[in-house]
């Protein structure tokens, strides 16, 4: 039982985060929940997107957006800029280590975690940054289950790129065993 | 069956002509006239069953049919 | 019977998949945002059921080759966006009076002109009953899920085959674009139309505009088949063959609108919630619906005795269904991502009986249930 | 009853007869030259589609005993695409205007052309708007009047068989109502081009063209067609200043390319196997 | 004061002799029945007030070139019928959102579609309003005789100038085909109204989308006058530059709107006669106004007492006045050449105040007085 | 702030770069190009009007300190068109897409041409329908891949060149975002030349195209049109084989024939004495 | 003051109704009358006209159409059989000679002269029938004074022809004064 | 006034530089570099001042400009 879980993956177009919401909703599918996943587009249909949303419940989902976000992850600083108002008081905010954080939210609970360098430097691929981030956000709200995610990463990449991804997933896994816990107000 | 040009027999569906001329116009044998806005043969002897008229009608008023008895 | 498949899938997607389920083998359009992945996914489903795909030149070729398909026997469709669905409004007149069925899909992007390209509206509601010039007969279907894409697709075609008219799928691009969990009906579960055709032996009488008796719809032949018929977007007599005749004309017109106007309990769906105890209604369509679901389910919980109408027919309106209600209903809000369409026909057919109140929204965002609670709230 | 030749009984829908043209109107001497070439090639009736726009020429079809379209304005080449795709097996052409093929028409035109497809075009080109009573057309010579040319067309006239061949038609040609057995002769060479055929058809209307720009009855139209075409294959026989004023006819383009349909069937055979 | 010309003129003569001295300096087209003369007159007479003419390729082009010209200061309009309205419409609403003042005249034929092309016909009265993709405003106008046509177009070009807006003129087959007297006025009787444009030293900070305090219609620099401003049908600031800013394509939006429906005073023009003690109003426009007319003079002779209600503004509608005399009047009828659209709008409008009913005719023939006289006692 | 080079400063909102396009993206070299052509005529910045359609590289004339004219997806030729008409002062300049002027908007384009009015049109060609994600458009090489053409493309490409020559434009280019210099006088010539002129503008769309069809980075792309491109001075040279793989740049076209605008003047003349 | 008058002119296209009805209607307007003028079009506006309606009344006018003809002129056997039924009661019906008249049909008044083949034959232009036409008309029913339509005829046809013209309506006056009257129920 | 080749001084908008390396590749002296997805001037000295990179940088971050006082 899932009750209405409401995820924001933001950043640059380019950096996956729309097949990042979709391997998170087709994750919940394969849990036996509901799940919508929906994004935002530039201009006509260039440019990639700077937004991806992903709601999971095991009800039925009524509004397909995101009103206030349980999870918000972004990765450059102007997504983090644009969405942090849009984080419910009790949510989680996963942020890249590359963005400058403001302290004086207050914040349920924020991880900043090295997600874009672990991709390039550790996995090799700046374009796997995406599946990092999913891995990380499955350990710390566990909204979908580590089977299934990694199903639904397998149904979903590019074929020839699943090993990378895999490994990608498992970075993810790992970097929340760190404690890279910034705050959290009630933890 | 090839029917030979001089089998053939020149027909005219008076109700279809709107009298515009060409066939008269372009008639080697100067066979036809146009009288009260309709085609009429004039010379029927001197027809060679060329078929220009034919050709040109545009209202499909004027031809030659091969066989006579239809 | 076998187990349905289950599946993330979105919304375009699932307009492609139920067209296939409904037999489409043609389909020639242009692309626009927000509804290209149509034709993207045509263009590589169709080839593989021998089905036809083409990209033509602009939205007026679309529309012209898609009607052109279907005059050869196949279950044709084109989709395209408000600039492309305002180009295609001539031939759309042409398919309802020459009466060629054939599926047009609108994803409602934010107009007017080129305005938000990627950004939903509803702006289109009306244009789909009154963008082309003439009387004609209309049909417009909007689903409020990626699961009723799929199922209003197919009620598309099998309208569009049964009464031998253009049917308008009006998408918006939250339900376009957005993926959600599906579970596709097992093929014995979908009801298939096909056009009524004559039979071959009728070649020599065959007349393309006459119904049998007692009936509204003429069984169509295909090009190619022997019949030689004559197809004409002049009033035409029942062969299909241009007429002045005011007589002719006048028939022709009222049949094809009786069309629609006789069958509307067969073509007019929508559904109703928590309407028992009801005294105030939302009336919703498309993507505001989801909202309005939600709005309605909050302020139950907060006590109001609000009820919840899902218009699936936009067109023809379900008249006779929503003056009942209006009987016995204080206020109707409708809101709609326009400043004013569908509320227009709300309030014609409610006439006194209740209060109609609209919650509009243009700014390129979807309505969200908060504005539509406290809408609720302010108007009660 | 009388319903006319063997030709016109086999081919029209002889109740339909007299058309409404004109009388003069050299738009009934191409619609039977272009019956007459169907008939020379021996083709399928029931597989013959003639698809037309809107304008006097465009009426074509309505007398026409095969499967016939009479579309809207400008965009037969568009309806006939959709209908040669849907069923390649259909022989399909069109009959079109100056105005309805060459003005609002223009694109579908440049557009079958580039793709090849297999579809016969042949313009009725009166060089005029005839339906809409005599407004000057993309195929009016530049000086003459029109009812919205009152002090004489500024516009310069197109050439359609250059437009066609630079939008990548494979067979080009012109012919005209007065030489009605080459004419024959350029339809049927179109209809067996396996690709974009475009025949520029040099009609006449007496009563707007003619009218508007004092160019005589009928037959004088007919006999400017007859002094004034110059054979292609004659051409260089002609002192450039002689030609000034005369037009070529004749076959300009006649080659082989991939045709779009034929291309597309190599699509449905490779993607076969991906057929579930 | 001079003496007034009197003539027999023909509608769309009038048509074009009203443009004339309302200023028009550019029309663009593609001929079509039964709106040609319009062009046929503007190719003559345009140059010889050193004013542009140009035949397009078609129809897109025609209004899109329209618009063009407007751009650079001049009076524009374009004309055409049924099957080419459809075909501008996308760029109708490009006209609206980027706010260039022009005139549409559509000359009404039957439809659907190529329909019957000579015939009169009312059958585009929803088309101008909701044609095109989008909410937008919109201004449309009809006339009733040859007369009001000439003061109409200039009614037309007048509204289209000083609302910086599109503004469609409806005419019918029957008043731009039909001939008769008219009193043409001096100049100096005419109001002329002129786009109000930026001050040339505006030109560094000119913003090309931002009225003046207060005021909803920003002022227009043509091009080529150094102002070198962006024009664009996308959601635009108030430079004009594209944004998909929500609050300022939302303020645009209502911004535009607001245009017509703060000045509904200003733009809606009607006539009532018969009125005083009418129980019953016959409420008809255009061509069938004058079928209407004869009617109820004929009807006031057997004692019915019907009152007479001219529509010359058909967007926006009279809403205020119409609601206002339904609380007096039992029954009204109107009569169109079409299916029923006007009387969509009535009926929303007057609620259960009073009956509403239709007479409508689409056979290609005007509706007769007759007609209408039997439908009033029918209905009574 | 460093708001760029005098030229960019000249002749940019500068206050609007950077522009919305990708890394790399041709559409930028071309549109510096069009300004410096500009530049380099001296022309009155106040009687400059730059048009477009839509797409990503009719988004260019937001960025132009011009008068600037962003119109409906094909139409900028058609809109272009009542400009110059109405106020022939102004220099009108087009910057469209391949799709923009040969798919939707093909029809203006060829008209544009057969008027001979005095527009210079820039296509900014990139092979692909950039703006909505990799459609394949009229210029898309036979057998490469779009969105829309996931098995290979089978329709045949334009020659942009020979459509506009065949139209009737009396001035007619081709140059390439690698070759800027060229192009810039290739722009040049095409402003003065009075009457419609059309310079089909080779760009690299390595978003779309690129990707679609493996053709490596913005570099890769670049060096392409560098080593690609044969000068239409130097075809002669080459053996038609080694040409099959290539493209052709230069001048192709360059001919003097009555404009439109002026011809409209002589109408003015002609009929200024009847006006009252 | 004259009263509603309805006249409807009918042939074939190419005969010049239109323009005839046109000449009434400006003479009626010059004679300070109300006038309407119009007419039915063939497919678009190709084919000339069949029918023009002229309307003449001192008052204003409403319904721009014949109701019931005044007078109706038919100047082929085609028009005829089409529009005889719409003659008012009390209405005079002028037809050409070639026409085959009905005589069983009970019609007020009946005039049968020889229009074609006068212009034809005596005026010498079968294109001015249309103003032979209407001078007949202008005698048989003083709708217009014979001043206004002199003024009107030369007013509106083609430079260069109003000698051809005049001496047409000229004879269209003659014409009735031979007694053409074919039948007259009440006179 | 013109000005030599070699008054000129190289500048950048590293703002506006979206790193395509367009000018890196073409530059003939190998004078440029993209580090972090920006351009990077690695060798002023060896620039000739030819003006290829402004030619064809897309995103005109990188130019030459005549006056160094500006
Ligand atoms: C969309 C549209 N625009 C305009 C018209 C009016 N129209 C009908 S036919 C025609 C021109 C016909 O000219 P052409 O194609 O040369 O044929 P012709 O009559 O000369 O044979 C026009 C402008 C129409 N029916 N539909
Ligand atoms: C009427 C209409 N149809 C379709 C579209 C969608 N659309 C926008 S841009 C575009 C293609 C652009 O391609 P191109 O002109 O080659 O420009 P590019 O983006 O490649 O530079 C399309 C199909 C539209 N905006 N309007
Ligand atoms: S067949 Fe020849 S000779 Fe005989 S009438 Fe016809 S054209 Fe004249
Ligand atoms: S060509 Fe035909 S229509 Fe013309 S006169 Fe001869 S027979 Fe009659
Ligand atoms: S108007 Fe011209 S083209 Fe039309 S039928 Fe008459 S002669 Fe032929
Ligand atoms: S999508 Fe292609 S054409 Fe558009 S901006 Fe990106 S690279 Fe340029
Ligand atoms: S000016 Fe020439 S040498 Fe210098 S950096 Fe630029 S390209 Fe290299
Ligand atoms: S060409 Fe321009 S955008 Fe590209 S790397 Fe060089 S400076 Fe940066
Ligand atoms: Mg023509
Ligand atoms: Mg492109």
């Amino acid at each position: 039982m899932v009750s209405r879980k409401e995820i924001r993956l933001s950043g640059s177009g380019g950096q996956g985060l729309i097949l990042g919401g979709i391997i998170l909703a087709e994750a919940a599918i394969l849990d036996g929940n509901n799940a919508v996943q929906s994004q935002s587009y530039g201009p006509e249909a260039r440019g990639g997107a700077s937004k991806a949303e992903v709601i999971v419940s095991s009800k039925a989902i009524d509004y397909p957006k995101v009103e206030k976000a349980d999870v918000l992850l972004a990765l450059t600083q102007i997504a983090y800029n644009k969405y942090i108002n849009t984080l419910d008081s009790n949510g989680i905010l996963i942020i890249d280590s590359t963005i400058e954080h403001d302290h004086n939210r207050n914040i349920h609970k924020v991880i900043q975690a090295p997600i874009l360098s672990i991709a390039s430097n550790k996995v090799g691929r700046a374009m796997v940054a995406n599946i990092v981030a999913i891995g990380l956000i499955q350990q710390l709200t566990n909204v979908v289950t580590k089977n299934s995610l990694e199903t639904a990463v397998l149904n979903r990449v590019p074929k020839g790129t699943e090993k990378l991804n895999k490994s990608a997933l498992l970075e993810g896994y790992q970097l929340a065993k760190n404690k890279y816990y910034l705050e959290a107000a009630s933890v | 069956m090839v029917i030979s040009n001089t089998d053939k027999e020149l027909k005219i569906i008076e109700k279809w002509c709107k009298g515009c001329g060409i066939c008269v116009e372009f008639c080697p044998k100067d066979v036809l006239e146009v009288l009260d806005e309709t085609i009429f043969i004039r010379d029927l002897e001197n027809c060679i069953k060329c078929g220009f008229c034919e050709l040109r009608c545009p209202d499909y008023a004027i031809y030659l049919e091969g066989d006579s008895n239809e | 019977m076998n187990k349905r498949q289950i599946k993330l899938m979105q919304g375009n997607e699932a307009c492609v998949e139920g067209a296939l389920a409904a037999g489409i083998k043609f389909y020639a359009g242009y692309p626009i945002t927000p509804s290209t992945e149509i034709a993207e996914l045509c263009a590589e489903k169709l080839p593989q059921v021998g089905g036809k795909f083409i990209q033509m030149e602009d939205e007026i070729a679309g529309i012209a080759a898609t009607i052109g398909g279907s005059l050869t026997g196949l279950k044709s469709m084109t989709a395209t966006s408000g600039p492309g669905f305002s180009l295609k409004q001539e031939n759309i007149g042409y398919a309802a009076l020459a009466e060629i069925p054939c599926v047009i899909v609108n994803v409602q992007r934010a107009g007017p002109s080129t305005g938000l390209p990627t950004a939903p509206s509803q702006g289109d509601i009306m244009q789909a009953k009154w963008g082309t010039h003439g009387d004609h007969p209309v049909i417009a279907l909007s689903p409020t899920s990626v699961r009723e894409t799929y199922d209003l697709t197919i009620k598309a075609f099998n309208f569009s085959e049964k009464y031998r008219t253009p049917v308008i799928l009006l998408l918006d691009e939250i339900i376009g674009h957005m993926r959600e969990k599906v579970e596709i009906p097992n093929s014995d579960e979908i009801e298939i139309i096909d056009r009524l055709k004559p039979s071959v032996e009728d070649a020599d009488e065959y007349m393309a505009y006459k119904p049998k008796k007692g009936e509204l719809v003429p069984p169509m032949a295909a090009f190619g088949e022997g019949f030689n018929f004559h197809v004409t977007g002049l009033m035409h007599d029942d062969f299909g063959f241009p007429t002045n005749d005011a007589n002719i004309s006048d028939q022709l017109l009222r049949r094809i609108m009786k069309k629609i106007d006789n069958n509307v309990n067969d073509i007019t769906m929508y559904e109703e919630e928590f309407m028992e105890d009801a005294e105030f209604l939302v009336l919703a369509y498309g993507g505001t619906y989801r909202s309005a679901r939600s709005a309605v389910k909050k302020a139950r919980l907060l006590g109001y005795k609000v009820g919840l109408f899902k218009a699936l027919t936009i067109w023809p309106f379900p008249e006779k269904r929503i003056r009942e209600i209006s009987n016995k209903i204080k206020k109707i809000l409708v809101p709609e991502m326009n400043l004013g369409q569908y509320v227009l026909e709300v309030e014609r057919v409610v006439k006194n009986e209740s209060e109609v109140h609209h919650l509009g929204k243009v700014n390129g965002e979807a309505i969200t249930p908060e504005e539509i609670l406290s809408k609720i709230r302010e108007v009660l | 009853m009388n319903t006319g030749s063997q030709l016109i009984k086999n081919n029209f829908r002889v109740e339909k007869l007299p058309h409404i043209w004109c009388p003069g109107c050299g738009h009934g001497i191409l619609m039977r030259a272009v019956t007459e070439a169907i008939e020379n090639l021996n083709l399928d009736k029931k597989k013959v589609c003639i698809v037309s726009g809107i304008g006097c020429s465009s009426r074509a079809p309505g007398y026409m005993d095969f499967n016939t379209l009479h579309t809207t304005h400008g965009r037969a080449l568009a309806f006939a695409t959709g209908i040669k795709l849907a069923k390649p097996e259909l022989k399909v052409i069109v009959i079109t205007g100056d105005g309805d093929c060459t003005a609002i028409g223009g694109n579908h035109l440049i557009h079958a052309a580039r793709r090849n497809i297999d579809i016969t075009t042949i313009v009725f080109n009166n060089n005029i708007y005839g339906m809409t009573g005599g407004q000057y057309s993309p195929t009016t010579p530049k000086n003459e009047f029109g009812t919205t040319a009152p002090f004489g067309n500024i516009d310069k006239a197109f050439d359609v068989c250059k437009l066609a061949d630079g939008a990548g038609a494979t067979y080009v040609a012109r012919g005209t109502a007065y030489h009605v057995k080459q004419l024959i002769k350029l339809v049927e060479k179109g209809i067996n081009n396996k690709g974009f055929s475009l025949i520029d058809a040099i009609s006449i209307c007496p009563t707007y063209y003619g009218r508007k720009n004092k160019k005589g009855l009928a037959v004088d139209m007919m006999n400017y067609l007859k002094d004034n075409a110059v054979d292609v294959k004659a051409v260089k026989k002609f002192q450039k200043e002689i030609l000034e004023d005369k037009f070529v006819i004749g076959e300009f383009k006649n080659t082989t390319e991939p045709e779009y349909t034929d291309e597309y069937n190599k699509i449905l055979e490779k993607v076969k196997h991906l057929h579930k």
